[in-house]
Parts: C-alpha cells; structure tokens; sequence
C-alpha cells in the first residue's frame, strides 16, 4: 500500500510543474552572482559559495512543506491513518528531498567548473553535498512543521533553523580541505535521520493538537 | 467493539467547552451532538477522533471514518486518483470497479478526471462520502456533514447513513438542525460552551 | 584614572562591568513594570466586574 | 498512584500554590542576591590578588564566566521545563519556560560581549572562529529563534508546546559548548572550575567568583519569579484567589 502513497506522492509533485525548478534556478543564480562580485578569486571561495547558495535554495522550498496539508485537512487523516505518521512523513521528507536536493547535487559539477574548481574537489564537494543536503531538509522541515499553526507568513523559519543550519555547513565546506570532517558529517547525517523524522512527527501532531 | 465515553472534558485557553460527558452506543445507535457555533462542538468531534488529548476523560472507539470542516481532499489529484490515494491511505484494497459504482453512486461520474480544485464545495463533500460507502467502519463521526449540500445530495446522505445505521454502525453527526433520518438520536449531547469557574 | 588604578585595563574592565549592570537592571526594571501594569490590568477587570 | 500523581501535577503545582510559595521566597531571594552580588564585585574589583600573567585585566572573570554559566544553567532548566511541559502538561513547568527565554538571550549575549571585551587585551582581536565562542554564539541564535517562535504563535497551548520541543531540539548544542574546549584544541581556556577535581585557581580569586555566581543564579531565579508572577495573574484574572490577593 505504501507504494501506491509514493507513487502518488511523485504524481503529485510532477503536476507541480515549473515550481519544483524555481529553487533549482535560484541555486544557479545566487552562485553565478559571486564571480560578478568577486572577480576571478571567487575559486578560493567557490565551495563555500555553494553550500551557502544549496542551503538558501533548501530552504526556500521548505517553508511551504505542510501548509498545503494542514489548510487542505489533509493532516488530520495522514494522522488517523493506521500507517504511523512518522513513516508518512519520512515518505513525504524522501520525495521532497529528490525532487528539491538531488537536483542541486547533479548541477553542482557544472557550476564547480563555472567557478574553476579542479575536478577532485568538485568530487568531494558533490559527496559533502549528498551527506549534508539531507539534513538541511529534515531540520527545515521540522521549522516548517512547528509553523504550521502560523496564518501570518513571517521569515520566522529561517531565524528558527539557521542555527542549526551552522554545524552542517562548517562539517561541509571544511570536510573538502580537511578529509577528517567527512565522517563528522556522516554522523551528523545518520543522527539526524534517526531521531529528526520523530520530532517532526512530535511537531505536527503538537501544531494539530490545539 | 463497545463505543464508551467517560466523563471528557476539556478546556481551552481556561474556558471549559464541554465537562464530563459520559455517553455509550451500541450498534445500530447514532449520537446528536447540538451546539451553537463555537461551543466546542467540532472540539469535542476531534477529542473523540483522536485528534486532541482531552484534560481527562477516556475514550474506547471502533474503527471510524472521521469527515470534518476540512475534507481533507489532495488538491491536484483526479476524482478518480483521490478515492484510490484515500483508500491506499487507510491500507484498504479496493477494486476498480467498486470504486466507479461509489463515484456513481454519490453522482459524480461525470467529473470522474476532474482535478479536485475544480470542484465545488458540494461535490467535494460528494466525494467524501464516496469514499464513505467504499470503505466500510464500525462508527462515522460526522461534523455539521450538511455544509454546502444541495438537494439530491442531502438525499445521498441521508440514504447512506441509513443503510449504514440498518448494519449494525454507529454513528456521531455534529448538527445544526434536525436530521431528516427514520432513526431518532439514541444520545442527545448539548454543548453550551459554559464557563468552568 | 580608572586605568591607572588597574594597570592599564580600566576601560575594559569598566566597559565589561557596566554592560552587565545595564542588561541586569534592565530585566529587573522591565519585570517590575510590567508587574506593576499586570496588578493595574486585574484591578481595572476587577473594579469592572464589582460594577 | 495514579490519582496522587495527579493531584500534583495538576494542583500541587498549581499556580495558585506557586504564587503564594514565590511570594514567601522572593524577598529572600532578592537580599540574597543583594548581599553576594555586592561581596563579589566588591572583592573581585579590589581584593582579590591579580593574575601573574595578565595583571588585573583578569578581573573581567568575575562577569564573563558567570554569565556564561548562567547561559547554559538557564537552557539546562528550560530543557527541564521542557521535559515538563511536553510529558506531564505541568503549567508552572511552560510558564517558567517561556519567562526565561528572553533572561537566557541577555545572559548569552553578556557572555559574548565581557569575552569579547576581556578576549581584545589577552588575545589581540574582539572575535575568533574558536569552537567555544562559534557554540555559544549558535547558543545565542537558538534563543533567537526561541524567543521569535514564542512571540508569533498565539495559541498558549501550542505556543508552550512547540518552544519547548524547539529547547529539546537545541538542548542538542549544551554538550557540544561545554567540551568544545576539549574536542577541539582551541585558544579557550579549558575549564577553571570542575566539580568533582581540585580547581586550578586560588581560593582567593575563587570564593568571589563562586558568589558571583550564585548571585547570577539568585538573580535569574527573581526575575523569573517575577515574571511568572506576572503572566499568572493576567491570566488567572477571572479566578476567585486573584481577586482575594488583590483585594
């Protein structure tokens, strides 16, 4: 049964359109908004560029994540469904995560040689993408689940997430000079997809509650 | 499966909606629950539900189909798709065909590909109870089900909860007015929304 | 003179002092306001009610 | 059981109870708090001998790593109420909560500001991307966002829920502060005071800065006191106990 849940998840986001591209174009923009203002030494710079640029486009997408479900009601049945709410959830965060990150990932070679990073680094820098973008997913989605109640459209979630946005870029951007923060990374992956999908279960079920 | 409730209550920014509301149905029984608009009505359907902790009380319930203010609808989802993503929802098999008569049935085959935005109110509520009749539980729980009905779509209702009722089901519908249904309400619950000091 | 009396670190130490007795004052005038608006606040509710 | 657990959780904590039990303690709260806080500025400022590598530019101690401590001591009660407020719906335990959201920013920021202050003499620059001072900077920001996500949900209920689960999620940070120094070698110095070891300062410098210490927490529990005491009477307005305090 819960492939027919997926399969109508990827239908749905599909039928979304040209909207599921709009942050991928604003992953490009912002990056090659930094050789116009830099010059040429924005190589030095250039995978810290992209991370910075991959988690504003992250959480551009996420701050509508469950408005749609809680305006539409849609939440109250995903919660009364014998499926725990937790795996919907985790099948929501996965399928938001290909349609919104992966992109970010594939295009991040072409924009490393945009901005002249030699290829290995280009290399390592898509593996810290792949480890970090994860998590920068799950902890926006957790904002978006606690603001769920919020009529008044507020820049409230970046202020609520950034700070745990911090130790994902400083693990990432310095996992590509200093190979030892690579697993630091890892771990911060592995811990977050164990307990995060649970705290935003917490969340949702809290925002409906009242 | 018993249906009992026993003494639920609940309070909400320190006003006391509703305080211990004891009732039990047995098959075949449905409830009224009455109240003026903001009385705690729709709480006290969600309370039930399992959507809101109640302050203390306890609650045994059936299998239940819960329909509220909000349908609950996937807005860019067909007819069709909706009814097949509900019932995947509620981890229920349910075959093609029975799923074109129940579309049928509430009067909805010829927006059967319809995006579900491009329904009225009263259709999606139509929709809704497709999925009603398609996927048989012990207990509805019902809120203000009559919001934005036309005629032959009361007439739907009312034919449905009938023969749900004639099965051996139980129901609870949060009304306005009367229900035009053979059945009298086993249980008549008033909500005043009074205060709790 | 504040620097002389501590070899040279007066200003930071008089600096670091200062803003810690600025921020503590602060909550603690801040809540005894709002202490005294919040009795207000009953006893107008409260002088309402009697009415 | 059952029933007596109740009973607290719901009446023995009560905020009827708390009122008249705070009302009891705060005057001696607030000479405590009067008497340590001046012996330790007093004898901070003048008696205690100075420091034979950075001379009296040490003296900043006595208010950077008080309130540091107090930061961190303040998050360790609020993950407390946290705890409270999510598992058992202990009203006292949210409205402690949601006072001393904002009383951690201050202290946080105090902490940021005297090391800043006290880093420009010792090590050259007002500010280093040191493990320490970036975790309690993140510190800083998840009060930030504490104290945002409180002041834009209306609902009580959902309001105290939702910052107490966002506590938890921070809580995460605590840990990292405190071994900060440890895990990564950095410029901070390690701890000066530890529990269980013999400290490596003078008793001297020493019982100053604990009763500077203990005046910081005494503070934070006035004010936090207080605070409730405020928001307890708005909101129980309409209740018969009120109206006899306030009579």
């Amino acid at each position: 049964m819960l492939l027919t849940l997926i399969r109508y998840d990827i239908i749905r986001t599909l039928r979304r359109g040209f909207s599921v591209v709009t942050p991928l174009l604003f992953f490009t923009m912002i990056i090659c908004l930094f050789p116009f203002a830099i010059g040429d030494n924005a190589r030095l710079i250039a995978p810290g560029i992209i991370w910075v640029a991959a988690l504003l486009a992250v959480l551009l997408s996420i701050d509508t994540l469950f408005t749609k479900e809680w305006e539409t009601g849609c939440l109250d049945h995903l919660l009364l469904s014998p499926y725990s709410l937790t795996q919907l959830v985790s099948i929501k965060l996965l399928s938001h995560w290909i349609t919104y990150s992966l992109p970010l990932i594939i295009i991040s070679p072409v924009l490393g040689l945009l901005l002249h990073l030699p290829p290995p680094v280009i290399k390592t820098l898509m593996i810290t993408l792949l480890l970090g973008t994860p998590v920068l997913t799950l902890f926006g989605a957790l904002g978006a689940a606690l603001m769920i109640g919020i009529r008044e459209n507020s820049v409230l979630l970046p202020i609520l997430i950034l700070p745990f946005y911090i130790p994902v870029l400083i693990f990432g951007t310095s996992a590509i000079t200093t190979p030892g923060s690579l697993p630091l990374l890892g771990a911060l992956l592995l811990f977050s997809i164990a307990t995060l999908p649970f705290l935003i279960t917490q969340a949702l079920k809290i925002g409906v509650d009242t | 499966m018993s249906l009992s409730i026993d003494n639920l209550s609940f309070s909400r920014d320190e006003r006391c909606l509703f305080d211990n509301i004891t009732a039990i149905l047995q098959p075949g029984q449905w409830c009224d629950v009455r109240g003026a608009n903001g009385s705690g009505k729709s709480t006290l359907l969600r309370v039930l539900a399992g959507l809101i902790k109640p302050d203390n009380g306890h609650v045994t319930l059936p299998p239940f189909h819960y329909i509220g203010h909000a349908l609950g609808l996937q807005p860019t989802l067909t007819v069709f798709e909706q009814i097949d993503w509900q019932s995947a929802l509620l981890n229920e098999k349910i075959k093609k065909d029975a799923l074109h008569d129940a579309i049928d049935l509430v009067g909805l085959t010829s927006m059967k590909n319809a995006f579900t935005t491009q329904l009225s109110a009263g259709q999606q509520r139509r929709l809704r109870f497709a999925i009603l009749h398609l996927i048989p539980r012990p207990l509805w729980i019902l809120d203000e089900p009559y919001t934005a009905l036309d005629v032959s779509a009361q007439h739907v209702l009312h034919s449905l909860i009938e023969a749900h009722l004639q099965k051996k089901n139980r129901a609870i519908i949060a009304t306005h007015h009367a229900m035009k249904i053979n059945i009298p309400p086993a249980h008549t619950i008033q909500l005043e929304g009074q205060s709790c000091y | 003179m504040i620097n002389m009396m501590f070899h040279g670190y007066g200003y930071s130490i008089l600096s670091a002092y200062s803003m810690t007795l600025i921020v503590m004052s602060l909550f603690w005038i801040v809540a005894l306001l709002s202490k005294r608006q919040a009795t207000k606040k009953v006893k107008r509710y409260l002088s309402q009610e009697k009415k | 059981m059952r029933r007596a657990w109740y009973w607290i959780s719901q009446q023995g904590l009560s905020t009827q109870s708390f009122y008249k039990t705070s009302g009891r303690l705060l005057p001696f709260i607030t000479a405590g708090f009067l008497v340590l806080f001046l012996y330790g500025l007093i004898a901070g400022l003048f008696f205690a001998p100075a420091d034979y590598q950075q001379g009296d530019g040490f003296r900043i101690i006595y208010v950077h790593v008080p309130s540091a401590f107090a930061a961190m001591a303040i998050y360790f009660c609020m993950t407390i109420c946290a705890v409270l407020t999510l598992v058992w719906r202990i009203k006292i335990a949210s409205l402690c909560l949601t006072a001393s959201t904002s009383l951690g920013a201050g202290f946080t920021f105090l902490a940021l500001v005297t090391g800043s202050i006290w880093g420009k003499p010792m090590w050259g620059t007002w500010w280093i991307w040191d493990a320490r001072l970036t975790s309690v900077l993140i510190l800083f920001f998840i009060y930030g966002g504490l104290i945002a996500l409180q002041s834009i949900i209306a609902n009580k209920q959902h309001r105290d829920r939702a910052v107490s689960l966002m506590t938890l999620v921070g809580a995460i940070n605590l840990p990292i502060i405190h071994y900060s120094v440890i895990w990564w070698s950095t410029l901070h110095q390690g701890a000066t005071l530890s529990l269980f070891s013999e400290s490596l300062i003078a008793p001297a410098m020493l019982r100053p800065l604990l009763a500077m210490i203990a005046a910081f927490m005494l503070f934070y529990g006035m004010i936090v006191c207080l605070r409730m005491r405020n928001t307890i009477l708005v909101t129980d307005m309409k209740t018969e106990w009120v109206k006899k305090v306030l009579q």
